[in-house]
C-alpha cells in the first residue's frame, strides 16, 4: 500500500517537474528581452530541479542512489542561481541596459559588435 | 523493420557528416582559432565512431555487478582508447592556441592570409 | 514515467538550442548554454534511472559541480574587456 | 527507446556542429562548442561509455571553454568575413561525407554481437579481468594494465604537449610594454560567486580524489580526476585572481607533479623489472599476482591523476599569465 502511494506521489512529482522544466524552455524562446528570459530560465529550473530530483530520489529509496541524488539537487540549487547572477552580471557589465519600457526582440545596445 | 534496421546506421552518418563539417572548418576558413575549433569536431567525430563500435545489443557498461552472472558487457577496448584520447586532445588543443597567441603577437591578426601576406 | 519527464527535457533541450542558434546577443547564447547544461544533468541522472544502474549517477554529478565554472569564466571574460576598452580609451 | 533519444541527440549534435562553423562571432563558436562537448557526452553515456562520458564532462564542461575563452582574449573574438565563393571546398566535403555514408553500409550497423570488434580481443578482457585482476570496472583494468604502456604513451603525450605550451608562451612579448598593469583580482567583489564558488571548491576536490580512488569500482580514474581537480583549482583562480592561485600552488609543485605523475608511472614499471617482471607487469609487486596488480593499478592511476592535473593548471597558468603582459 506504502509502495503504491510512494509511486503515485514520485510520478505527480516528475510529470510536475517535466512540466517546469518545459515552461522554462518555452519561456526561455518567447519571452521578448534578455533580462526576461533569464528569469524564465533560472526560476522554473530550480523548482524542476527540485521537483524532479525528488520524484527520482522517492524511486530510489534508501540507497547511496538517493544521496548521490541529493547532492546533485543541493549542487544544481547552488550553482544554478549562481550562474544565472554571473550572467546577468556580464551583460550588464558590458552595457547591456535592462529595457523597461518597450519589448522589442532585438536588444538596443548591442556593445558587442 | 526495414526503417530501424537503417537506422542502425544513423551513428555512422553523422559521425561522417560532422566529421566533413569539421574538415570544412579546416580547409575554408581562415581564421586560425576557427581551424583548431574545426579540428576538435574532426576529433570528436572520431571519438563517436569509436564508441558507437563499442556498443553491444543489451549490454550495459562493461563494470561488472557482483553477485550478477548472466550481464552482456558492451566493448571495453575503444572506450580505454578514447578516454586517454580526450585527455589528450585537449593537452594539443591547448598547444595550438599557444601557438595561435604567439602568432597573434608577432603579426597582430589571426588570419591565415593576412600573415601570408605579411611574410 | 521516467520517459515522459525525459521527453519533456529533451523539448527543452531543444527550446534552448534554438534559443543559442537564434541569439540575439551573446548573452543570450550563454543562457542557452547553462539552460542546456543544467539539462543535461537532468537528463543523464533520469536515463541513469531508465538503464537500471543507478551507480552511473557519478556523471551528473560531475557536471552539477564543473557547469558552474564556464560561466564564471565568460563573466571574468567580460570583465578583462570592458577593464581593456576602459584602458585603451584613457591612453 | 532510448535508441530514439540516441537519435534525437545525434540530429541536435549535427545541427551543433553546423552552427560552430557557421558562426561568425568566435565567442559564440566556444559557447556552442560546449553545448557540442554536452550532446556528446549524453550520447557516449546512451552508447554504454560511462568512463568516457566523465572523462568528457570533466574536461568539456570547464578546462576547455576555460582554455578557449583565455585564448580569445589574447587574440580577437571576430571573424573576419570573406568574399568569395568557397565551392570548391564545399564539394569536396560534400563529396567525402557521400562517399563515407556509401562506406558505412559495409560497416555492421550498431549493436550488433557480431561485428568483428567483438570478436578478437575484447571477450578475453571481459573474462579474464575476474580472474587476473579482480576488480569490476573492466576498463581500468585495461587501462592500467592490460594496455599499459599505451597509457604510459598517452600520459608522456599530455607533458609533452604542457612542456610545449610552456615553452611557448614563456617567450617574452616583443612589444615593449614597460607599465606594469595591476591585474584586478580576478571576481573578487562579486559576493555571490565567491560564497558558493568557496563552499564549491573543496566539494569539486574531494569529488576528484572519490573519482581517482573509486575508479577501480565504479566509472572514473587517473585522467578524469586530474582533469576533474584541475577545474576545482581553475575555479580558486577565477574566484581570487590568478595570483593567490599561484601562491596556494606554485608553478614548481605543478612542473612537481606533472613531472613526478610521469615519473611515477615509469618508475613503477622499472620496479617491476628490478622485481624480475617484465616492463609494467605488475604482477611480481607483491607475493599474491592480483593484490600486485591491484597495487599497480593504484599507483599507475596515481600518477596519472597528478600529471594531468598538473599538465592542465600548468596550461591553464600558462595562458592566464600572459594575460597580464599584453
Amino acid at each position: 500500500m506504502i509502495d503504491i502511494i510512494l509511486d503515485i506521489l514520485s510520478w505527480i512529482l516528475l510529470l510536475l517537474g517535466g512540466a517546469c522544466v518545459l515552461i522554462g524552455g518555452i519561456g526561455g524562446l518567447r519571452l521578448p528581452n534578455f533580462y526576461a528570459r533569464i528569469h524564465a530560465a533560472s526560476l522554473t529550473d530550480s523548482m524542476g530541479n527540485i521537483l524532479i530530483f525528488s520524484g527520482i530520489m522517492l524511486q530510489a529509496g534508501l540507497s547511496l542512489a538517493t544521496l548521490k541524488l541529493f547532492a546533485i539537487m543541493v549542487f544544481l540549487l547552488l550553482t544554478g542561481p549562481t550562474a544565472t547572477y554571473a550572467l546577468a552580471n556580464a551583460a550588464l557589465l558590458s552595457g547591456l541596459k535592462p529595457d523597461v519600457g518597450s519589448a522589442s526582440d532585438e536588444p538596443q545596445e548591442n556593445k558587442l559588435k | 523493420m526495414k526503417l530501424l534496421e537503417l537506422l542502425g546506421y544513423f551513428n555512422y552518418w553523422v559521425f561522417a557528416i560532422i566529421l566533413t563539417v569539421g574538415l570544412y572548418a579546416v580547409i575554408s576558413k581562415t581564421n586560425l582559432i576557427k581551424k583548431l575549433i574545426g579540428l576538435s569536431i574532426f576529433q570528436s567525430a572520431v571519438f563517436l565512431m569509436y564508441i558507437t563500435m563499442d556498443k553491444v545489443e543489451g549490454g550495459t557498461a562493461p563494470i561488472i555487478t557482483a553477485g550478477v552472472d548472466d550481464q552482456i558487457f558492451s566493448n571495453p577496448v575503444p572506450q580505454v582508447l578514447i578516454l586517454t584520447a580526450i585527455v589528450v586532445g585537449v593537452s594539443t588543443l591547448a598547444l595550438g592556441l599557444a601557438l595561435v597567441v604567439r602568432i597573434n603577437e608577432c603579426y597582430g591578426t589571426i588570419e591565415e592570409d593576412e600573415i601570408l601576406d605579411a611574410d | 514515467m521516467y520517459i515522459v519527464v525525459s521527453i519533456a527535457i529533451l523539448i527543452t533541450m531543444v527550446l534552448a538550442l534554438v534559443r543559442a542558434l537564434m541569439g540575439p546577443s551573446v548573452y543570450d547564447r550563454v543562457l542557452a548554454v547553462n539552460v542546456f547544461g543544467t539539462k543535461t544533468v537532468l537528463l543523464l541522472s533520469v536515463i541513469a534511472f531508465l538503464y537500471g544502474r543507478p551507480d552511473f549517477l557519478d556523471l551528473a554529478l560531475a557536471y552539477a559541480l564543473v557547469n558552474m565554472v564556464g560561466v564564471l569564466a565568460v563573466l571574468e571574460y567580460f570583465q578583462n574587456r570592458v577593464r581593456k576598452k576602459s584602458e585603451t580609451q584613457d591612453d | 527507446m532510448i535508441f530514439i533519444f540516441a537519435v534525437f541527440l545525434l540530429s541536435l549534435l549535427v545541427i551543433t556542429a553546423i552552427a560552430i562553423v557557421r558562426a561568425k562571432n568566435l565567442f559564440v563558436a566556444v559557447m556552442l562548442t560546449s553545448i557540442f562537448s554536452l550532446l556528446m557526452a549524453a550520447n557516449f553515456f546512451i552508447l554504454d561509455a560511462a568512463d568516457v562520458a566523465l572523462t568528457e564532462a570533466a574536461v568539456g564542461a570547464g578546462i576547455t571553454t576555460v582554455i578557449f575563452l583565455c585564448a580569445l582574449s589574447l587574440t580577437d573574438d571576430r571573424e573576419k568575413p570573406r568574399e568569395g565563393s568557397r565551392w570548391v571546398a564545399f564539394c569536396t566535403v560534400g563529396v567525402l561525407a557521400l562517399l563515407i555514408i556509401y562506406a558505412t553500409f559495409d560497416k555492421p550497423r550498431l549493436g550488433d554481437p557480431d561485428a568483428p570488434v567483438h570478436q578478437h580481443v575484447a571477450p578475453w578482457y571481459l573474462e579474464k579481468t575476474p580472474e587476473y585482476i579482480d576488480i569490476p570496472n573492466v576498463v581500468t583494468a585495461i587501462l592500467g594494465s592490460f594496455r599499459g604502456y599505451d597509457t604510459l604513451g598517452e600520459v608522456f603525450v599530455v607533458f609533452a604537449a604542457c612542456i610545449g605550451v610552456l615553452f611557448i608562451l614563456s617567450v617574452k612579448p616583443t612589444k615593449k610594454t614597460n607599465q606594469v598593469i595591476k591585474k584586478e583580482s580576478g571576481l573578487r567583489h562579486h559576493l555571490i560567486p565567491q560564497v558558493v564558488g568557496r563552499l564549491l571548491i573543496p566539494f569539486i576536490v574531494l569529488f576528484g580524489l572519490y573519482v581517482q580512488f573509486h575508479g577501480e569500482y565504479g566509472p572514473g580514474g587517473g585522467f578524469q580526476a586530474g582533469a576533474i581537480i584541475a577545474t576545482g583549482v581553475i575555479l580558486y583562480a577565477l574566484l581570487e585572481g590568478e595570483s593567490s592561485a599561484l601562491r596556494a600552488i606554485p608553478r614548481s609543485v605543478l612542473l612537481g607533479m606533472v613531472v613526478g605523475g610521469a615519473l611515477l608511472y615509469g618508475g613503477v614499471g622499472v620496479a617491476c623489472i628490478l622485481m624480475g617482471g617484465a616492463f609494467l607487469d605488475y604482477s611480481v609487486l607483491a607475493t599474491d599476482p592480483v593484490v600486485g596488480q591491484q597495487l599497480g593499478i593504484l599507483f599507475i592511476e596515481a600518477g596519472v591523476g597528478m600529471a594531468v592535473c598538473g599538465a592542465l593548471l600548468s596550461i591553464y597558468h600558462a595562458f592566464a599569465a600572459r594575460e597580464s603582459f599584453s
